[in-house]
C-alpha cells in the first residue's frame, strides 16, 4: 500500500502539522513516511504546502505531480491541485473562501466545513485536525490510537495537554464530512 | 543497536546524528536551506547533553576556519553550509585538505550559481568532487538519498575521515534538508576522551607533553621538493580511498537495458520513473553513487558493459556526467537530462527523458 | 491660528494591516477595517472625519499606502 | 483601489501634503506588515526625489530581507554578496566620483559576515552612505541570532536567549565606525514613530549632502523591528524596541563633522 | 601596430597591459608570486596616466566583490591573485557568473594545497575550468605560455569579457608571472567615456535617466522557474562559447606519431621535449589549449584520430587529462605526466616520460 | 661553536644570568637580520618556561613572516590560514578549555584579511591571546603597504608614499580591540631596547596569567622593525620607528581589568 | 642560434641584473630572450640564480637542466651548476670565495677576478658588469653598443650617470678574464 | 653596593650581525667580527672585557646568540 497525499492552504492553517501528525501516525504503526514541504522565501503568510506519502514499502520519490489524495484548504490550491488528483483519487476541501467548487467526475470529492466547526466548537487553533479527522473518516490509513501517538510525539511535551482537545478535533472531523461526488467502485 | 524511531527533517537529523556520534564541536552560520542543523543543535543544548560546542561563527570562512583549529586538535568537527557559504569555504578547505585533518562539512544545496535561488539543486558536484579550493586535493563526498542517509552518514563521514585524515563532504541538497522522513537513531557514543584522542590522533596539537616532538599542523611547505613529497602522499590517499571506498547501490540492474545514474534527490525521482517505466515494459534500472569521491568508477565501467545507454539525471546542467562519460569512454550511449535552478524533475518527465534521449534518440 | 482639515486616500491593496499608522493619529479616526484585501490582510479604514492632515499615519506607514491633503479653512 | 469617504473638497492636487515617492516603484513590498525595512526604503526615496537625483544615485542592496530592494528603489541598483555591499560600494564611487552611492544592509549582513568591508570602508573614508538597519536579527533566514542580538534576547539559534559568555556580546558597530578617522557623519536612528522618520529621513538627506561635498564616509543606522523574527505583532515590536534596543543602542548623532560627539 | 619592446615579467606584463587596454580598475591584495601586478600598477600611477583607478583592497574577498561593483557599472575591471586568494574568490566569482558581468581575474598559480609552496604550478586547472564555486557556471580561461601572451591576453580577456558578458580567467603560473621576456606593446588605447559604456553596456547601473528603466545587476532570483530560465540563458551562453571561441595552437602535428597536450609553461617544456624526441628520431608533435575553457574539444577530437597515443603534461596530479580523456574516449592511449607542489618539470624528464608510458608503456 | 675569551671562572651554570629559553628549538630562524619577530618569539618562549606550561601551550602561526614560527617554538602549533588565527584559536581554547592558547600576527594578517575575526573573537571575549607583531608593512611578501603603514609612508604599493586621499587611513586595530566589551587586557609595547623588551614580556606573561583565570581576550601589540621592508638597517630601523611610529601608535596600557586606560 | 645561460651567485650580487642586460641587449639586436629567476622564500640573502636564454627562434622551455654557458659566483652555485655546462660549454667564475675550483675537462673554464677587480677599481657596486664584460670577450653573442642600449634600457631614468661607470666595467671585464681550461675546436 | 662581573658566550652560527646588542650594551665591550660565518653574517664578538653581565645584549638580541653569566665580586 502506497498513499500519496498533498495537502495545501494558507500559511496559517496548519498544513504542515497536519501532514506531519498523518507521517508520524504512519510510523507508528510501522510504515515508511514522507514529508515534503514546499519552502519559499516568504517569511509571514502566503501559501503552503506538504506532500505526505505513507507506505509499506521504500518510497521513492518524495515529490510528486498527481496524489491519491489532496486535501485542499483555500483557492490557489483548488486550482492548482485538483487537476492533480489521480483518476479515482480523492479530494477533500474545506469550502470556507472556495469561489471556484471543485468539478472532476473522476475522482471522489469530499467537503468537510471545518474551518466553521472550528470557529463553532471554539477550537479555531487545531481546525486542521478537523480536517484530519475527516480525511481519516474517508482513508482510515493509519489508526486512531495510531493517530495520537503520532500526535503526541510531534508535539513538544510542553504542549501534550492539548492532546484530548485535538482527539476530540479529530472525531468532529469524522463526523462532519460530507461526500460531494462519490465514485462507485 | 537501532532503537528509537523519530520523524526528522534532513537538517535535524544530521544535528542529531552530531550529537550521537559523539561530534566535539560545532561551527557554522545560518543559510537556508540548512539553518536547522544550527537552530537544532542550540535547541537541544548540546553542550549539557555531550559537552559537544555549538557556536555560531560571524561567517562561514570563520566557520571553516574553527574547523581547522579544533580539527587539528584531534576533534570530531564538522561545519553546514549552503552553496554560497561553501564557496567562501574554498580556501579553508583546501587548507584543511593540504593538512591531512579530518573533518566533515555538510552542504545543503541550493540553485546558483550566485545568490539564485533557495530551492533544491545539485549544481555543486564539480566544487565538491573536482576541488573548488585551490590545489590538487581531494573531499571524500557522500551523497545521501533520504533523511536517514543524512544521520546514517554523518558518523560514517567522521568515520572515514579519521581514517583518512581527509575533510570529508556531505553532499545533501535542500530537499533532502527540508523534508521528513522516518529516522532510526542509534546509541549515543560518547565523545573521545582525552586520552582516546592521543592514541587515535597521535598527529594532533593537544599540548606537547615532555618526551614528544612538538605536532605542527601547516599545510606550508617551503621547498617545492618537499611539498611534492607531500602531495604525492596526498595521491596515495586518494588511490587507497578509490580502490576501497566506492560505494554505490543498485536497483533493478538484473535484467536492465538501460540505466539511470543519479545521486541524492535525483536518484528517489529516478526510482519513482523506474515504476513508471516498467509499468510500460521498459527495463530500466539505476546505479546510484554513494560515493561522489571516489566515484564509483568500477560500478559504472560493469555497467556500462551490460546496457545500452545510460541516462544521467542531475539537478544541475550536466556535472557528473563528465565523470560517468569519462568511465564509459564511449561504450554506450550516456545522455544527460537535468533540471536546475531550484526546480526538481518530476519522475513522469524523467521517464520521457528516458524514452526520448535514450531509448528512441 | 487657521484652522485646518485633512483628509486621506488609503491604497487598500498596498495595505498589510499592521497598524503602526493607529497610533501615530492623534485624531484616532483610522482603524482596521473587518474586511480583508486580496491578499487577506484586514486594511485601514478612515472611521471619522476628523483628519488634521498632519501625515503622521502617512509617514510611518511602512508600505506607502496613505495619501494625505491638507487645506486651510477659516 | 481608493477608499474612504472621499472628500473632494480637500482630495485636490494643489492640496498634497504627502505621497509615497515617485521613486518608489508600484511593486508592493515583500516585507512583513509593518517592518521599518519598508519605512527605511520609503524615506531614501523621498531624499532621492527631493535631493533630484534619481539618475545620480546607486544603490547596493545587500543579502537580508531587504535584498529585493531593488524592486522598490525606482533607481538602479546592484545586489551585493553577502555582507559585500561596501566593497561593491567603493568600487563604483571610485569609478563614477559623481554619483551618489549608497548601500542598504541589515545587521547580519553588515556586523557579522560584512564586518572587514565595512571596518575598511570607513577607515578608507570611502565617500559612500550607508544605511544600516540594524532589528537585532536575521530576519530573511528565519530569526537567527545576530551580532546586535541583545543579551538575554531570544532568537531561533539562541532559544534561550543570548547567553554572553558562550554567544559573545552585542556589538556596537556603529561605535567603532564612528572611532574610524575615515568616517564623517555617523548617527543612529530609528523609524517608529513620525517624529523618528522625520529624523531618520533628515539623517539620510544629510549623508547624501555630505556625500556630494566629498566628506568621506556616511553612515546612518536605523533601528527597526523585525516583529516576525522577534514573534511579536509590529506594534508590540515597537515598543518592545523602544524599552529594550533604544537603551543599550541610543539614538543620536554619534559622529558630526568628523568629530565625535561627547556625551 | 605593435611597437614598442620591452623586457618585462609577466606580472608586470598584465599590469602594463591592463593600461594600455584601458582598464577602467584594478583592486587586489598582494600575494606571492604576482604582487608584481600591483606594485607595478602603483609605480606607473595609472590614475594620472589614464584615470585608472588601482586600490589595494583589505582582502581577496573584498577585491573581487569590489570587481562585481565596477564591473556592474560597465567598466573594465581586473583583479589578479594567486591560489589561496583565488579560492576566496569563488562566491564571489560565482555572483559575478550569475549576474553577467565581464571582468578579468587573472590567477598566478602557486603550488598547493592550502598555503603550499610559492612556486609555479597549474593545479587550479579544475578550479578554474569546471567551476570553484557553487552552481552551474563556465569562466572563460585563457592560458598564456609566454610574457608576449600574459600581455596580449589581458585585451583578449576584456574583448571576451565584454563580448558574452561573462567574467574571463587569465589561468598563468609563478613561471610565467615572474619571467622576462620581450614584449611587444601596442599603443594605449583610451578608456571607454560615459557615452560609449552606456552604448556598449545598456545593462549597466550608470544612474537611471528618465526614460529608461531601472537597471538592475543580481543573481538572485526567488522564483526557480525564472532561475532555471537565467540558467538556460547563461548554458546557451556557454554553448556559444564551446561553438565559436576555442583557441589552440599545434606544434609539429602535421607528421607526428605522438603528441603532447600541455598548457602555459607546460607547454614551454613540452616544446623542448619535442626538439630532444625529433633529434631521437620520435615524431611528436602538441596541441596546446590556449583557452581552457572552451577548451578545444574539435582540435583534441582530430588529433586523437591521427596520432597513437597522447601524453598530457602538466603541472599538477592530472587534471586536465580528465578532459581530454572524455573527449578522445579510450580512441587512443592517453596518460598524464605530472610534477607538482611547485615543481617544473624538465625537458629531459618529459621526454623520457613520452618514451616511458606512451610508447614504450 | 662558541667564541668569546672564555672566562671559565664566570661561565659556570651557577653564574647564569640569561640563556636561550629551551621552549626555543635549536632552529636558526629564517628573519632577518635585526627583525623583532625573533625577539618576540624569545620572549613567548621564556613566558612559556618562566610559567612552566609548554605541556598545556597551543600556538597559531599566521601568515607572514611568521609563519614558521613552528619552527622556532617548541610547543605544538597550527598554521594558520592568513588572518584566520583567532578562528583557530576560537575553537581550539573551546573544545581544550584548560589550554593556553594563544595567536601571534602581523598587521597585514590581524587588520587586513582578518579584520572580521579579530573584531569578533574579541567581541566574544575569547579567552586567547593575541600577540600582534605591527610592523607597519607586509613583510613575508615582499614590503607591501599594510592597514598600520603610516601616512607618507613608503613600499612597494605606495612607492610615493601612502597617501590617505586614495589608500585610506592608517588603522590603530588595537585601539578597536580595547573598545570591545570582550577585550580584558590589551596593550602596545616594542622590543627595540632591553627595556621594553622586559615590558613585553611582562604583558605576554601578565596575558597568559589572565587567559588562566579566563579573564576574556588578551591583546598585546609589537610594535617591531621590518628592516627590509623599510629598506634600512635594522638599527636604523629601530630609531625610524621610535622616530615615527610611536608618536602614531603610542606604547602603554590600552585596556586593563577590562577598563580603558584613559589618557 | 640558441645560448641557454645560467648565472648563479649569492642574492646581493647582482645576478639577477646582470641577467637582465643580458636579456635587454639581445633585444636590442632582435632576438627572442629570456630571463626566468629562480625565486625563493627569503626577504634578504640567499642565494639566487636566473637562466637567460638568447634565441634567434621562438625560446622553447624557459626552464633548463643544462646550460651552453654557467657563470658562477660562489660555492654553493659551483657545487650544483658545474655538473650541468653541457660538455663543449662554458664556465665562468669567478674565485672569490671558491675553495673547490672546477674540474671537469669536457668544457672550457675561463676565470675573472672580478670581485677584487670592483674593489681595486673602486667600483664594487657593479662588480657584475665586470663578469659580464668577461663573459662577452669569450662569448660575444651581442654587441657592445647593444649592451649599453639594453643598460639604458634597464636602468631607470635616474640611474643612466652611472652608465660610463658601468661601460668601464664592462670593459675591465674583457681586460682581465683568463682562461683556466681550453678546448681545441 | 657589590661588584659584578660578567661575561658573556656567543653562538657565533646563530648571530646574523644584525647590531642592535651594539647599542644595548651599557659598556660597549662588544662589536662586530671582520669574520664572517658559514651563513656570511659577521658575527658579534667581545672586545673587552668589561661585561657586567646586565643581559641587555642578550635581552634585544633577537636570534638567542647570547648566553650571559655573572658573578658578584668583592
Ligand atoms: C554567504 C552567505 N551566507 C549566508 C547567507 C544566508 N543569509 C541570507 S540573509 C542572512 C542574514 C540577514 O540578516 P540581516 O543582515 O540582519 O538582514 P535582515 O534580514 O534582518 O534585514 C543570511 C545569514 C547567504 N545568503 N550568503
Ligand atoms: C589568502 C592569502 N592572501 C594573501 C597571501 C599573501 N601573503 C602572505 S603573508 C602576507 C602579508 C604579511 O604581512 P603581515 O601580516 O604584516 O606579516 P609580516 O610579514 O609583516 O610579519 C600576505 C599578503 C596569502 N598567503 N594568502
Ligand atoms: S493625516 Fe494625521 S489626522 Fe489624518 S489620518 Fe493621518 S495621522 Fe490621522
Ligand atoms: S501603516 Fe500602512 S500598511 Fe500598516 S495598517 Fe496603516 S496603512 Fe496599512
Ligand atoms: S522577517 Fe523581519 S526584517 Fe524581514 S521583512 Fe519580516 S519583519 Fe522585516
Ligand atoms: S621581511 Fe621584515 S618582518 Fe620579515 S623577517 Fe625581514 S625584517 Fe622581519
Ligand atoms: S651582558 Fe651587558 S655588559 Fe655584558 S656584553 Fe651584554 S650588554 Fe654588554
Ligand atoms: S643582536 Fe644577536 S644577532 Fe644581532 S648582532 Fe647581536 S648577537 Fe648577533
Ligand atoms: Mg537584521
Ligand atoms: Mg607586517
Amino acid at each position: 500500500m502506497t498513499e500519496e497525499i498533498i495537502i495545501a492552504g494558507f500559511g496559517g492553517q496548519g498544513v504542515l502539522s497536519m501532514g506531519k501528525i498523518l507521517a508520524y501516525s504512519g510510523i507508528m504503526q510501522d510504515q515508511e513516511v514522507s514529508w515534503m514541504p514546499s519552502y519559499g522565501p516568504e517569511m509571514r503568510g502566503g501559501t503552503a504546502n506538504v506532500t505526505v506519502i505513507l507506505s509499506d514499502e521504500r518510497i521513492s520519490s518524495p515529490i510528486l505531480t498527481s496524489y491519491d489524495t489532496a486535501i485542499i484548504l483555500n483557492q490557489q490550491s483548488m486550482d492548482k491541485f485538483e487537476p492533480t488528483v489521480k483518476p479515482g483519487g480523492l479530494l477533500l476541501y474545506d469550502p470556507n473562501g472556495i469561489l471556484r467548487h471543485p468539478e472532476r467526475k473522476d475522482i471522489n470529492i469530499y467537503r468537510i466545513n471545518a474551518n466553521q466547526e472550528a470557529v463553532r466548537i471554539g477550537l479555531t487553533k487545531i481546525f486542521n485536525m478537523i480536517v484530519l479527522g475527516g480525511f481519516l473518516s474517508i482513508k482510515p490509513l493509519v489508526k486512531f490510537e495510531n493517530v495520537i501517538l503520532g500526535l503526541k510525539k510531534s508535539l513538544p511535551d510542553r504542549y501534550h495537554h492539548l492532546i484530548p482537545d485535538n482527539e476530540k478535533a479529530i472525531r468532529r472531523g469524522f463526523e462532519i464530512v460530507e461526500p460531494v461526488n462519490v465514485l462507485n467502485r | 543497536m537501532k532503537k528509537e524511531l523519530r520523524l526528522m527533517k534532513g537538517n535535524e537529523a544530521i544535528a542529531e546524528a552530531a550529537i550521537r556520534a559523539g561530534c566535539d564541536g560545532y561551527f557554522g552560520y545560518p543559510i537556508t536551506p540548512q539553518s536547522e542543523v544550527l537552530e537544532y543543535l542550540m535547541a537541544e543544548k548540546p553542550h549539557e547533553r555531550t559537552g559537544m560546542v555549538v557556536l555560531q561563527a560571524e561567517s562561514e570562512v570563520a566557520s571553516i576556519n574553527m574547523v581547522y583549529g579544533g580539527a587539528a586538535c584531534g576533534k570530531k568537527v564538522m561545519t553546514s553550509s549552503s552553496s554560497p557559504g561553501i564557496s567562501l569555504m574554498q580556501e579553508g578547505l583546501s587548507y584543511i585538505a593540504g593538512a591531512e585533518l579530518p573533518c566533515l562539512v555538510v552542504n545543503v544545496v541550493r540553485g546558483g550559481p550566485g545568490l539564485g535561488t533557495i530551492q533544491p539543486s545539485q549544481s555543486d558536484y564539480f566544487q565538491a568532487v573536482k576541488g573548488g579550493g585551490h590545489g590538487d586535493y581531494k573531499l571524500i563526498v557522500l551523497a545521501p538519498s533520504s533523511v536517514q542517509e543524512m544521520y546514517d552518514f554523518v558518523g560514517l563521514a567522521f568515520e572515514l575521515a579519521f581514517k583518512y585524515r581527509n575533510p570529508a563532504m556531505i553532499l545533501s541538497d535542500g530537499a533532502i534538508g527540508q523534508m521528513m522522513e522516518k529516522v532510526e537513531l542509534d546509541d549515543p557514543r560518547p565523545r573521545w576522551t582525552d586520552e582516546e584522542i592521543v592514541r587515535i590522533s597521535p598527529w594532533a596539537t593537544t599540548g606537547k607533553p615532555a618526551g614528544r616532538e612538538r605536532n605542527i599542523i601547516t599545510s606550508l611547505e617551503l621547498d617545492p621538493a618537499k611539498q611534492e613529497k607531500l602531495n604525492l602522499k596526498l595521491q596515495e590517499k586518494y588511490r587507497k580511498l578509490e580502490k576501497e571506498e566506492q560505494r554505490f547501490e543498485k536497483f533493478f540492474c538484473d535484467d536492465a537495458e538501460y540505466a539511470f545514474m543519479a545521486f541524492g534527490t535525483s536518484s528517489r525521482i529516478c526510482l519513482k520513473a523506474i515504476q513508471l517505466a516498467r509499468a510500460k515494459g521498459i527495463r530500466v534500472g539505476m546505479l546510484r553513487p554513494i560515493t561522489l569521491y571516489p566515484f564509483p568508477v568500477d560500478a559504472v565501467k560493469e555497467m556500462a558493459g551490460k546496457v545500452r545507454g545510460i541516462l544521467v539525471v542531475e539537478m544541475n546542467a550536466g556535472q557528473m556526467i563528465e565523470d560517468v562519460r569519462m568511465i564509459v569512454e564511449g561504450k554506450v550511449k550516456v545522455e544527460h537530462y537535468g533540471r536546475f535552478g531550484g526546480i526538481i524533475p518530476s519522475p513522469e518527465e524523467v521517464e520521457l527523458a528516458l524514452e526520448q534521449i535514450i531509448i528512441g534518440g | 491660528m487657521a484652522k485646518v482639515k485633512g483628509d486621506i486616500v488609503v491604497e487598500i491593496e498596498r495595505c498589510k494591516g499592521c497598524e503602526v499608522c493607529l497610533d501615530a493619529c492623534p485624531t484616532k479616526m483610522i482603524a482596521m477595517s473587518p474586511d480583508v484585501n486580496s491578499k487577506g490582510y484586514h486594511y485601514m479604514h478612515k472611521i471619522k472625519d476628523d483628519c488634521i492632515g498632519c501625515a503622521n499615519c502617512a509617514i510611518v506607514c511602512p508600505d506607502g499606502v496613505i495619501t494625505v491633503y491638507k487645506v486651510k479653512i477659516g | 483601489m481608493e477608499t474612504g469617504t472621499v472628500n473632494s473638497d480637500i482630495i485636490r492636487e494643489e492640496n498634497l501634503v504627502y505621497r509615497k515617492s515617485r521613486v518608489l516603484t508600484d511593486n508592493i513590498m515583500h516585507y512583513c506588515p509593518g517592518c521599518g525595512h519598508g519605512t527605511t526604503h520609503r524615506i531614501i526615496a523621498e531624499v532621492i526625489e527631493e535631493l533630484d537625483i534619481q539618475e545620480e544615485v546607486i544603490g547596493i542592496a545587500p543579502v537580508g530581507c531587504s535584498v529585493l530592494a531593488y524592486n522598490y528603489l525606482d533607481i538602479d541598483m546592484q545586489e551585493a554578496a553577502h555582507g559585500r555591499a561596501p566593497a561593491l560600494a567603493t568600487a563604483i564611487k571610485r569609478l563614477m566620483p559623481s554619483k551618489y552611492v549608497f548601500t542598504y544592509q541589515g545587521d547580519g549582513d553588515l556586523a557579522a559576515i560584512g564586518t572587514s568591508e565595512t571596518i575598511h570602508s570607513a577607515n578608507r573614508g570611502e565617500n559612500i552612505t550607508i544605511v544600516f538597519i540594524n532589528n537585532g536579527i536575521y530576519g530573511m533566514t528565519g530569526g537567527q541570532m545576530a551580532p546586535t542580538t541583545l543579551e538575554g534576547m531570544k532568537s531561533s539559534t539562541s532559544p534561550y536567549g543570548r547567553e554572553v559568555s558562550l554567544m559573545g556580546h552585542p556589538l556596537k558597530i556603529t561605535d567603532l565606525v564612528a572611532r574610524l578617522p575615515g568616517s564623517y557623519f555617523v548617527t543612529r536612528q530609528a523609524v517608529h514613530t513620525p517624529a523618528n522618520v522625520r529624523k531618520t529621513k533628515k539623517a539620510i538627506r544629510t549623508a547624501f549632502e555630505l556625500q556630494r561635498e566629498k566628506k568621506g564616509m556616511t553612515f546612518v543606522e536605523v533601528l527597526s523591528n523585525c516583529n516576525s523574527g522577534w514573534k511579536m505583532t509590529p506594534v508590540q515590536a515597537n515598543k518592545w524596541m523602544v524599552e529594550n534596543m533604544f537603551p543599550f543602542f541610543p539614538l543620536g548623532d554619534i559622529k558630526v563633522n568628523g568629530e565625535l560627539v561627547s556625551k
